[in-house]
């Protein structure tokens, strides 16, 4: 076993010395995120969209004259491989990062970033402390924070649908949980509203139909989830079959064209929030159609957005001129830039300023944004 | 049986049912200081049920059994687990050899100290002289059993790799370091050559003579018991249905139909 | 009442397809004494094969039932399939090995299958097509038990009977009773044991491929991590029942779809698996054989 | 020749037809589309071929193996041989540890930072070897007591601001704490049902995480945990990341050093004993009860005390890290690297851990080649990478008797 050590240690001498005698001249942009695991079809699109910006903006001379090299690297949604993931791309000499894509392994990446002055942007974190706490001053994202969209929801049901019973449901993860109690903080506060309901569904269980049948108890008028889509298809299919008219209101990440699949007509009539609808921007249609040209399918989650933040990240670097720290922080916070989420510039704390949330309804098997 | 000898188990009305079938039916019996009492009867009498009952495997559903250590108090055995049974003193071998196979001969035979000695976690930890004291006299005393047995010289082998008879050997010399008063062996002979099983004899009868241990065995092969038991219990169908010695038990008319019926079977 | 009913029929529902896992597992371990692991995954293949095949069927334009039979059988087929070669690839080099090395063995496969799944097609969810119509007759009761639920427990019945009666009553059956009990025994006396374990791998397969279909069109969705949880809560059925006991898994896996069922309903869902977890740490400290095993006196 | 051809060919082709729907087909119910993909099943035939020749002729040696060792023959690979051999073994020990003492000043953070990852499961996996390995007792739910550890020290460290040094002991007695919990009630279980409730013992544990936000702050997780303050100064990331790396070697140390300790005491022995065969184990006087417990709370102890570090590293956490994934891992580390041998679980934890990382380029195949590999080494090497090295005595009058290799 001691030779064993010993022949691994020089493997692996080797091989960081075989790393650093690559590295030519470019610009490296990281990626990180799940692209195995079960979390895997959350992390896969970004790559992909930051694939797509690399070999669109390599193929039009690169940035500041250089080459874009994508330096990929699996996290799966685990924060203790993210923190390894961090430090791999860190001492890879990435200048940028896109990610990550679960807020939690964010969270455990973002103090290495930190250290090592280098700005990350995620497409998906939505997590409100990664930029309210101000702990994570390198920290941007091209989505809006959970509290936004959950206020959005509460508001949409409260004004909009009126309703006086409300149940709200989560997944028990850290995206759904968060947006979940967000939801139930408003309603409460708004006073004009009776949660009848707040419980975590277990993700993966067989079927919803104990939970759905005490919707049908506690006569809620309108449900609020907090999770992701295969759930969600989950619910509003045996609601549909319980014969419930308890309307459906849920997050951005049921706002995924799978949920419209999986879940069929069974969706229709459902209401979720998510950002604005953007397909009339060229660059968000041409970004689909990029993908579509390349890997003949729908794009998944989080494209879009990891798709601008590929964008914003590069351009960032070819307006400061280099890929300083403080150079690149400031363009991202002054500068706007075109992106499949439209025109926008962060702020102080990192969020997005021009991307909004609009609320969704799902009708005849298609989102329709209401204005 | 003289009177004046120390009695050291004494079982009385013992019986076993599993479920509606009764294993071993009021049998009563008793061992004494010196003795090497046997244990016999056909396949399926119970011999070996009877065993675990006393031995603590399993709880007796009738019937009493007293343990009288010399010079310490009468202790009940029924429904002690069975590494109490042990700790009191009485120590036993298994019909289907049951070694620790993946364990060294020595190490099997250390095993048997276990209750014995006392060292506990934190002792083997810090590893203080007292504990290397008593790990060292550990493994004298095993080597010493392996020597009384035949087996020193394989002292260091896994025991899986033992030929049959001497892992039948080892497996007395194993219920030896529990340092027992009576030893209880389920049919050490069996699958033993004609060599194997004198030798075996000659060591039965020295464990008896030199370490004062009284023995009480199971046993087929006729020629064995007769030859060093005294008094010999007859079992069948669950019953006890002969005691005494060697030539009142070759007389015994129940005796010679329970075993002329098993071999014309 | 009535939502007392819908918790039933719900955990109902819910026990039958665990039951039908459950048969898988309960019936290896009866014969090899192994926890096949990977069975959960097989489950997961036959609904993937199903989605597949009935994919395929749509674009070429074939309906309704015809392509519910045909998604089924072709999944039962493969499903058995898998099952047959997992049992000869990752068991049979194992037999006669330490109790640990074939459990393990089996763990390598159940995330050696999920994984083999993702490859080859996606991680995503894809949509089910739904199979199974809403009856008309149904619909007075449709809130409490609707079309699926329906079919569902029907072919769970159905399909009970069916292994009952090849257990009870074929010359297979017996053989595979015999070498539950004994299998050198039952080698002895003729049996061919290495044939009787293939094919008990090939029934539970099959059964499990039929919950796999059942679920898939009830829920509308399959990805490839759905045999897992499935597998665990199965698994849990079969102990609870008395692993190795063919009714004890039917009544384990309705024990656990009813405690499942009614603990969400009336206390929370939020620690379902705790109630899961804690109902077999409590039976099996009750009745360390589960609810219908025997218990063994160990031969000593 | 021809037979095994023929062999192969079938072989060949239950493979295509088993991966044909999965492999081959694609389906888009959207679209109406239906990718074939034929190339697939063509790699799929000949893959199998080749395959169906290599494991026929790892299973014929196999069984050579098997003849030599039931003929008593030498079945100790040069290898074991040389390991079993002392003066050389303290000899590498010491070239391995000066290895390991110079690692992070040679080596940039990132290798580490991996190295950290490696030496955590190291700590796990002998934690693990305790009560699978030497024991006997499978645990699919080790994961839980690592996160015990994990927990304790974030929350010591969040609500009352514990440094990291006064929370390693802690840490590792919960763990013991909780194997001992754990432990009572399946005292009376048979192994395979050890399995079930061990594994949802894991999940029990992550749940009540998710759920009981009171305590655990759910699964948003506790961020910003202290790292170990070396004499209250600020480290930079490299810095402090090589001083985990030498508490985590001091750590490994540590525990290589008791685990030996135990194995070759009187408890260790009662151990393997219960291992191999539980009732002769109690008919020698054992109390398997306590024998039992022993071995949760001992292995739980380990998993706690590096559930701290494993916080105090990653400075975050939540319970999304303590799947059963993870328990599969350390139990196979354990596993492959030979069940009860302390240095096969140190290569074991070695391999799959840094395997993987320095192999990030295949890393969507890696838990598909994981999976492979647990199922293929259960087959052709079942004993691990290092399989148990047997003890030897000293005693008196052995003196040229003995006779070990």
């Amino acid at each position: 076993m001691k030779k064993m050590t010993v022949l691994i240690s020089t493997f692996a001498l080797f091989l960081s010395i075989a790393a650093t005698g690559f590295a030519a001249d470019t610009i490296k942009l990281g990626v990180a995120g799940p692209h195995s695991g079960d979390l895997a079809p959350y992390g896969i699109p970004a790559m992909k969209a930051a694939q797509l910006v690399v070999k669109k903006i390599n193929a039009n001379g690169g940035v500041l004259g250089k080459q874009v090299e994508l330096l990929i690297q699996d996290d799966q949604c685990k924060p203790e491989i993210a923190t390894n993931t961090a430090t791999k791309l860190v001492t890879d000499g990435a200048d940028v990062v896109l990610g990550h894509i679960c807020s939690g392994a964010t969270k455990a990446a973002l103090g290495i970033y930190k250290d090592a002055k280098i700005p990350v942007m995620s497409p998906s974190a939505t997590n409100p402390p990664l930029t309210q706490s101000g702990d994570y001053p390198n920290f941007f994202r091209t989505i809006a924070s959970d509290d936004m969209q959950a206020k959005m929801a509460v508001d949409f049901a409260i004004n909009k649908l009126g309703v006086k019973k409300v149940a709200v449901l989560h997944d028990k993860g850290d995206y759904g949980k968060g947006f979940a109690e967000f939801a139930k903080k408003y309603l409460d506060e708004s006073g004009k509203v009776e949660v009848v309901l707040y419980e975590g569904i277990t993700p993966g269980a067989m079927d919803y139909s104990s939970i759905v049948a005490k919707l049908g108890r506690y006569k809620a008028e309108a449900l609020i989830f907090g999770g992701y889509h295969p759930e969600a298809s989950k619910l509003v299919s045996q609601m549909q079959r319980k014969r419930l008219k308890t309307i459906f209101i849920s997050d951005d990440g049921v706002k995924d064209d799978s949920f419209l699949k999986v879940a069929g007509d069974a969706a229709n009539g459902a209401y979720v929030t998510g950002p604005q609808d953007l397909s009339s921007i060229p660059l968000n249609a041409a970004a689909t159609a990029e993908f579509k040209a390349e890997y003949g399918a729908e794009p998944g989650a989080f494209y879009q957005e990891g798709y601008s933040a590929a964008l914003a990240l590069l351009n960032a670097i070819e307006k400061a001129g280099s890929t300083d720290y403080d150079a690149v922080t400031k363009v991202l916070r002054t500068e706007y830039v075109e992106t499949p989420v439209g025109k926008i510039k962060f702020d102080s704390k990192g969020d997005a300023e021009g991307v909004g949330f609009s609320v969704y309804k799902v009708e005849n098997g298609a989102f329709t944004e209401l204005k | 049986m003289a009177e004046n000898k120390h009695k050291l188990l004494e079982v009385k009305g013992l019986t076993m049912d599993f479920g509606g079938l009764r294993a071993v039916d009021s049998v009563t019996l008793e061992v004494y200081e010196g003795d090497i009492a046997a244990l016999i009867g056909p396949n399926g009498a119970g011999k070996t049920t009877f065993f675990n009952c006393i031995t603590g495997i399993y709880n007796p559903s009738k019937g009493d059994i007293l343990l009288h250590p010399k010079g310490l108090k009468t202790r009940r055995l029924n429904g002690l687990k069975p590494n109490k049974v042990t700790e009191m003193g009485l120590a036993r071998t298994f019909q289907n050899i049951r070694l620790f196979p993946d364990m060294t001969v020595l190490e099997n035979v250390m095993i048997g100290r276990h209750c014995r000695t006392n060292s506990g976690i934190f002792k083997a930890i810090i590893r203080s002289k007292s504990v290397r004291d008593e790990e060292q006299q550990i493994v004298e005393s095993s080597y010493h059993l392996l020597e009384k047995v035949g087996l020193a010289d394989f002292a260091n082998e896994f025991s899986k790799n033992l030929p049959y008879g001497a892992q039948r050997r080892l497996e007395i010399a194993r219920a030896m370091a529990t340092d027992p008063f009576l030893l209880l062996l389920d049919e050490p002979a069996a699958g033993m050559n004609p060599q194997e099983t004198s030798d075996l004899e000659q060591l039965i009868c020295k464990i008896s003579a030199e370490e004062q241990i009284a023995i009480l065995l199971i046993e087929h092969d006729m020629k064995l018991v007769m030859n060093i038991s005294d008094p010999i219990y007859v079992m069948e169908y669950g019953k006890k249905i002969a005691e005494g010695s060697p030539e009142e038990i070759k007389d015994n008319p129940k005796v010679v139909e329970a075993y002329l019926g098993e071999e014309t079977e | 009442m009535e939502y007392f009913l819908q918790l039933f029929f719900g955990g109902l529902t819910r026990g039958s397809i665990y039951a039908l896992i459950a048969l898988g597992y309960t019936m290896v371990y009866g014969i090899i004494q192994l926890i096949n692991f990977a069975h959960g995954e097989i489950y997961m293949i036959g609904a993937f094969v199903a989605l597949i095949v009935a994919g395929v069927c749509t674009i070429y334009g074939l309906s309704g039932v015809s392509i519910l039979i045909l998604a089924g059988v072709i999944a039962i087929i493969y499903s058995c399939a898998y099952g047959y070669t997992l049992e000869k690839v990752a068991y049979r080099p194992l037999r006669g090995a330490p109790r640990l090395s074939p459990l393990i063995s089996a763990i390598g496969m159940s995330i050696f299958l999920q994984n083999y799944v993702l490859l080859a097609q996606t991680p995503d969810f894809l949509p089910f097509p739904r199979l199974i119509p809403d009856f008309d007759f149904m619909e007075p009761v449709a809130h409490i038990i609707g079309s699926p639920e329906l079919v569902i427990l029907i072919t769970t019945v159905v399909t009970m009977i069916l292994l009952t009666l090849l257990i009870k009553k074929t010359r297979v059956g017996k053989a595979m009773r015999a070498t539950q009990q004994d299998m050198n025994m039952a080698r002895l006396v003729g049996v061919n044991v290495d044939r009787i374990i293939s094919l008990t791998f090939i029934i539970g397969s099959a059964l499990a491929a039929i919950g796999g279909v059942l679920v898939a069109s009830y829920i509308g969705q399959v990805n490839f991590y759905i045999g897992f949880l499935a597998g665990v809560k199965a698994f849990t059925a079969a102990v609870l029942g008395g692993i190795g006991s063919i009714p004890g898994a039917v009544l384990g896996g309705l024990v656990l779809g009813w405690a499942e069922s009614f603990a969400a309903g009336y206390i929370s869902s939020d620690y379902e698996d705790v109630f899961t977890f804690g109902l077999l740490v409590l039976i099996l400290i009750l009745r360390p054989a589960g609810i219908l095993g025997k218990s063994h006196k160990q031969k000593v | 020749m021809l037979k095994n051809f023929k062999q192969s060919i079938l072989v060949s082709l239950w493979f295509v037809f088993l991966t044909f729907p999965l492999l081959a087909v694609r389906v888009n119910t959207m679209d109406q589309v239906v990718v074939w993909r034929w190339m697939n099943m063509l790699w799929v035939a000949i893959g199998a071929f080749v395959l169906s020749y290599l494991w026929r002729y790892m299973l014929a040696r196999q069984q050579v193996r098997k003849q030599v060792a039931d003929e008593g023959g030498e079945t100790r690979s040069k290898t074991q041989l040389l390991l079993e051999d002392m003066s050389f073994r303290y000899k590498a020990m010491g070239v391995i540890l000066l290895a390991a003492l110079v690692f992070p000043l040679v080596f940039d953070t990132y290798q580490s930072t991996i190295m950290i990852s490696a030496l955590i499961y190291v700590v796990l996996g002998l934690g693990l070897n305790i009560t699978v390995g030497l024991a006997g007792l499978l645990d699919l739910g080790f994961v839980a007591f690592f996160g015990v550890g994990a927990y304790t020290y974030a929350l010591l460290n969040h609500h009352f601001d514990l440094g990291f040094w006064i929370t390693l002991p802690i840490g590792g007695i919960l763990g013991c704490l909780f194997g001992v919990i754990l432990g009572f009630p399946i005292l009376r279980l048979r192994g395979d049902y050890l399995a079930i409730v061990t594994l949802g013992f894991g999940m029990i544990f992550k749940v009540v995480m998710e759920n009981w936000d009171a305590l655990s702050f759910g699964p948003s997780g506790i961020a910003n945990i202290d790292k170990p303050s070396f004499f209250g100064m600020d480290l930079s990331l490299a810095d402090s990341t090589i001083y985990i790396y030498y508490i985590m070697i001091a750590m490994v140390i540590f525990t290589i050093l008791v685990t030996t300790r135990l194995r070759n005491s009187r408890i260790g022995r009662a151990w393997i004993a219960m291992r191999e065969d539980e009732i002769a184990c109690v008919a020698m006087g054992i109390d398997i009860a306590r024998t039992k417990l022993s071995a949760y709370a001992l292995g739980a102890f380990w998993a706690g005390m590096v559930g701290v570090l494993f916080a105090s590293k990653t400075t975050f956490i939540n319970p999304a890290s303590f799947t059963f994934m993870e328990s599969a891992i350390i139990l196979s580390i354990v596993v492959l690297g030979g069940m009860g041998s302390i240095l096969g679980v140190i290569l074991g934890a070695f391999l799959l851990i840094l395997l993987p990382e320095y192999m990030r380029a295949f890393s969507e195949y890696r838990m598909l080649a994981f999976g492979a590999a647990m199922v293929l080494m259960m087959i052709f090497r079942p004993q691990g990478i290092i399989s148990n090295l047997r003890q030897t005595y000293k005693y008196k009058g052995s003196k040229e008797k003995i006779n070990n290799g």
